[in-house]
């Protein structure tokens, strides 16, 4: 299979859903004359040219409106965000209308458009560019929502994302774009709420998504060297959510860590924190850890913005202080 | 004024039964809300029905499409949606256009081209830019109609929305319902300007005043916009000035507007005008028109009783209608 | 004591404020010659002019950051959105403005203003009108938030949130407007972080907050009944929250039960579940239960909406849950 | 072109210095950034300067302020802010103006009324409109001048302010920074209309171009402007026309526009005219500039050298600067 980058991951499913359906069409800023501000959609202005892909002003509350306008009436959008955190400004658009046109209507419409763009933090970008964002979305009935952390899985979930009739979140990462991973050079499609097993293991699980995973899955090496064998369960999909492999899992562990690299507050790193505590009540040998970022708004400077993420080591200790091991 | 002559007594009838129509089932539905039959805030459409009636009657809803705010009762009746499915649909029922699950703000008909009732004030304009996206990507030869009110303009949705339909010359016509007030609050109050359709200039489309009271100057203002917009992408802003009876919700009072104003509106009541113009053009007798006027009533009368003995929806039904 | 409605309470605190310091000033849609939609301000613009009480065009994000920038000099703002619903269009002047600016100037700003209004569902509204918010603005550090039940907390924490010099959300609730309580005529202040038991019981802990603490309190008489002693824990303040309170009633009862008026998913009530859950994890005899609404955008229809919302019922099986007795 | 005889040498000495400042900082930025001693989005002032040094020399900073976007290393020296603590800052050092904690993107002298460096396209619009409030709030005679790129004048945020300001009489002047992109956007490929300050009459506001490669017209134009807003709360759109050389960001090779466009501009080049203005009208001589060359040069090496010597913040920091 050949390794491709993350960020072509994307650009093939876009590519071939376009290709598939004359109605697929791309917008947002940057996306097409300087081919993404990520490169994300390079080369897809010169294939299907202007009329499919826009290069919007800078305009997240109207483009994004629009793109829930069209999406009513039988075009399917693919609204890239530059990031999240300037979806803020677009969140009415898809909480008031996107989440609920269906259920205001009676069932009349159905909105099939994707949103999609960088989440989470990157590097030296200090407290507006740098937050994750899910849980304002995961919150929300009427959406779905997804935070791929492989190529592989980003491309089978965004396009299953842009065949659904209804309205996908798909939050990425400007840190894992250049991330490779293997891509089948077959068609494939990966479900929504299905977590996937990323590594096996006895002792306990650890429960992530999106960019963490991979450092959850070195953590996992290092838990190895000294004994602890981690099971890496990446969600993949946030809503829905596959409850039923995380506590599997954690029925045959009896110990959870969720790392989640949101606030911790009302995130769906506590969610799942909660469900698993509430679910698996009689299999838990140690309170549910949550290994989130800091309560804080993310510092310019490089170390602290590091030290404000979950790392290595705070799993680490966490796993410790679920297998009593301190 | 338009040549009344000009248009053939058919399509005056019609326009004078759907705005008599919706000014009945206006007041059946204050009544309901009175009774309790009705919850929630209850918009209602009294004096402005030109307008609703005037856009339809312009535009070709096979091609063509609305989208409004909350204030939607009117642009349902006049795109031909039942009395019976809106009035159940306030009632909460189960027949109701949306299931019981919009109430009065969240009318919407998908297969009369009729998008809704939205509740967010202006929301509903980036939506309707979409819906001209869409004409545009699939050059089908149609135009989308957006109400808004004369509160709406501040919005920045407002303006997001209009310089995307200029650079992708979406056949988009903006329609500020401009009815003097947005709840409470006077226009000039909050207004930097009196008229809205300078806003145009902008945004380097084109703008029109249309006097709402009229359905005739709605009907033709809108038509040759609409013509404009849907052959050369252009998009248009119109202050349609008209004028709201009742207060903001069925809940206001409207103290803050005088008897005197109220009062002059009325002496330009858009059913009692056009009634007299077709009187005087010879195509109405009041006889007709009583007759008219009773069979409406009948007809609201009979929105309600379906909507009476309509079934509540069953309690599983709140968790349909969310996804597809 | 004077009994005095809820809106009185708030509209007391407001009026105290502004006379005690004329940079204290209100503004919002309808607040002034229509006295407020739901009536809260009434009076206030004819005691203090046009100049402190400012009827604001329909333009959230507009008003909410021009408040911000009058905060960050020397102002002090009250923004009231009609209801929260429509603060979604205000946020990212929230979250990337008021809640940011004493950050990324390094602590040169402060920030102080209030963001108030009606949250939560009301009646006959449909999903566009009724949602509750609260864990949008809970997720986010750099603000405070507060949700009162009673006029006496509404018009104590309004007044501390006036003058503290921080962003602070005080989430208000159309339903209990006309809830009337007691009201001392002395001025008070009520701190933020701390909890009040409303109620005091062994049995079983419920913790709830805003208008479904009265529920709560009925659901508690209802439990008395059959003989299960509740304890009721208004959180009051949910940014800063009092962890202490909680933990030490759970310790005490053994088992709580969340009751929160919003969608369950990254909530503050599956927050404080999962808290719970780890915090007294060696005191919980049963899994901490969230009693939530639906995870469904609001209908119209009245049964359906009140089916949706915690209800007496839903309580009370949730404490049968945790007390084995289904 | 205005007559630079009406100036004294001192005032114009300074304007010169200011902008060579801003120039030969930005070099060393850019150095800085290609040694990863800066991380992060970078966004550079040069071609830019005559806009940011003549907005500060037209106001008077004790009683007025300034806001504006990410790209506020001009600015922030403008208003006198020591070229070290903005250097200490995108080195991420305790010593910088913002204790490590905003980088490039967020410079902030409250002192000095700069408040900022806003990361977020246009959400400094409505923040600026706030602070022009509290100056007519407190009728203390300030202006508030708002910087925002081309690109910026399509977010709502603008929209909503424009009104507010002018309901509510501010002494706000909405200055668009048009340097022709907006990343790789050219501003005429999302704007409908070309120039920006047409945009005032949709609010009755009043609007005006300004040349931002030239001193004096940016000097002149503003003061002009900011008297007007402070005496009479006459809210301004100003469409100042500039050009940056660099790419948008540090990362960005700035592909999208032609060899000779960016040739055509750098023939303009703020510091070239006026330098060779104060030669002709003799009060600069090529020895002196060169001196005050060397000397900017030493204080941009010594703000590095501050940079590079300050500590990093120490871990706990991290709590820090988040509540009052
Ligand atoms: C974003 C938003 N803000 C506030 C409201 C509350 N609200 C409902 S209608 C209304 C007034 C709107 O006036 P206008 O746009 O003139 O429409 P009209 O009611 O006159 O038809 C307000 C403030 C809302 N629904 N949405
Ligand atoms: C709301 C928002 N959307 C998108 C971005 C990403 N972005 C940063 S700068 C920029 C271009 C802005 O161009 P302009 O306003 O002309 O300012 P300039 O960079 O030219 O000074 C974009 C799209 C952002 N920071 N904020
Ligand atoms: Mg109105
Ligand atoms: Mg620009």
């Amino acid at each position: 299979m050949p390794e491709i980058q993350m960020r072509e991951a994307i650009r093939q499913a876009m590519d071939e859903e376009m290709e598939r359906d004359e109605n697929v069409f791309l917008l947002g800023e940057e996306v097409g004359q300087y081919n993404g501000a990520y490169k994300v959609s390079k080369g897809l202005l010169d294939k299907y040219g202007e009329r499919r892909v826009k290069d919007t002003p800078i305009a997240e509350l109207g483009f994004t409106g629009l793109a829930v306008g069209a999406a009513t009436v039988g075009l399917r959008p693919i609204v890239e965000w530059m990031t999240f955190n300037f979806a803020l400004l677009a969140l009415d658009q898809v909480v008031n209308n996107a989440a609920k046109m269906r259920h205001m209507s009676g069932g009349q419409m159905k909105v099939p458009i994707v949103f999609r763009g960088a989440n989470g933090p990157a590097e030296y970008l200090s407290s507006q560019h740098s937050q994750a964002l899910q849980s304002y979305f995961v919150h929300v009935p009427g959406l779905k929502v997804i935070a791929p952390s492989t190529p592989y899985d980003a491309k089978g979930l965004l396009k299953t994302a842009i065949r659904d009739d209804n309205p996908v979140v798909m939050m990425e990462s400007e840190m894992t774009y250049g991330l490779t991973g293997e891509v089948p050079e077959e068609e494939y499609l990966i479900p929504f709420g299905k977590a996937d097993i990323k590594r096996k293991g006895k002792d306990v699980t650890l429960i992530s998504y999106s960019k963490p995973v991979h450092m959850v899955l070195r953590a996992a090496e290092r838990l190895a060297e000294m004994g602890i064998e981690a099971e890496v369960v990446d969600l993949r999909s946030l809503r829905p959510l596959d409850e039923e492999t995380i506590y599997a899992s954690v029925r045959k562990t009896n110990r959870a860590v969720i790392v989640d690299e949101s606030w911790p507050m009302a995130s769906v790193g506590s969610h799942v924190a909660w469900l698993v505590s509430r679910n698996c009540f009689d299999d838990l040998d140690a309170p549910v850890e949550l290994v989130s970022s800091e309560d804080v708004p993310m510092p310019y400077n490089h170390t602290l913005e590091l030290a404000v993420q979950p790392t290595v080591e705070k799993i680490v200790d966490a796993v410790k202080r679920v297998t009593y091991k301190e | 004024m338009s040549d009344i002559k000009k248009y053939d007594s058919e399509f005056l009838m019609k326009a004078l039964r759907d705005m008599v129509l919706i000014r009945r089932f206006e007041e059946k539905t204050a009544q309901m809300y009175g009774l309790r039959k009705i919850g929630g805030f209850l918009h209602l459409y009294n004096g402005q029905e030109a307008v609703a009636v005037g856009a339809v009657a312009a535009i070709d809803l096979k091609t063509d499409y609305i989208l409004t705010s909350y204030r939607d009762h009117g642009h349902a009746l006049a795109v031909g949606m039942s009395p019976g499915s809106i009035m159940a649909e306030m009632f909460g029922k189960i027949t109701g256009c949306a299931r019981g699950k919009g109430g009065s703000m969240h009318m919407f008909d998908v297969e009369r081209h009729f998008l809704g009732g939205n509740g967010i004030v202006g929301a509903q304009i980036p939506m309707a830019t979409g819906v001209a996206f869409k004409q545009a990507y699939l050059k089908d030869g149609g135009v989308t109609l957006c109400f808004f009110g004369d509160g709406a303009i501040h919005q920045g949705a407002f303006h997001e929305s209009l310089n995307l339909a200029k650079i992708w010359k979406l056949p988009a016509v903006y329609i500020v319902e401009n009815n003097q007030f947005g709840m409470g609050t006077a226009v000039n109050r909050v207004s930097g300007i009196e008229d809205f359709h300078v806003k145009a200039e902008g945004y380097g489309l084109q703008g029109k005043i249309i006097n709402g009271m009229d359905f005739l100057d709605v009907y033709e203002g809108l038509r040759e916009v609409a013509q404009d917009a849907r052959q050369n992408g252009n998009a248009w802003v119109i202050d349609l000035k008209t004028y709201r009876y009742k207060g903001h919700s069925a809940s206001d009072p409207a103290k803050y507007r005088t008897k005197d104003e109220l009062e002059s509106y009325k002496q330009q009541d858009p059913i009692v005008q056009l009634k007299s113009r077709m009187i005087d053009a010879g195509v109405l007798s009041e006889e007709q028109y009583r007759k008219l006027d009773d069979e409406v009533k009948e007809e609201v009368q009979a929105a309600v009783d379906f909507a009476e003995k309509s079934e509540e929806p069953a309690l599983h039904t709140m968790y349909e209608d969310i996804l597809a």
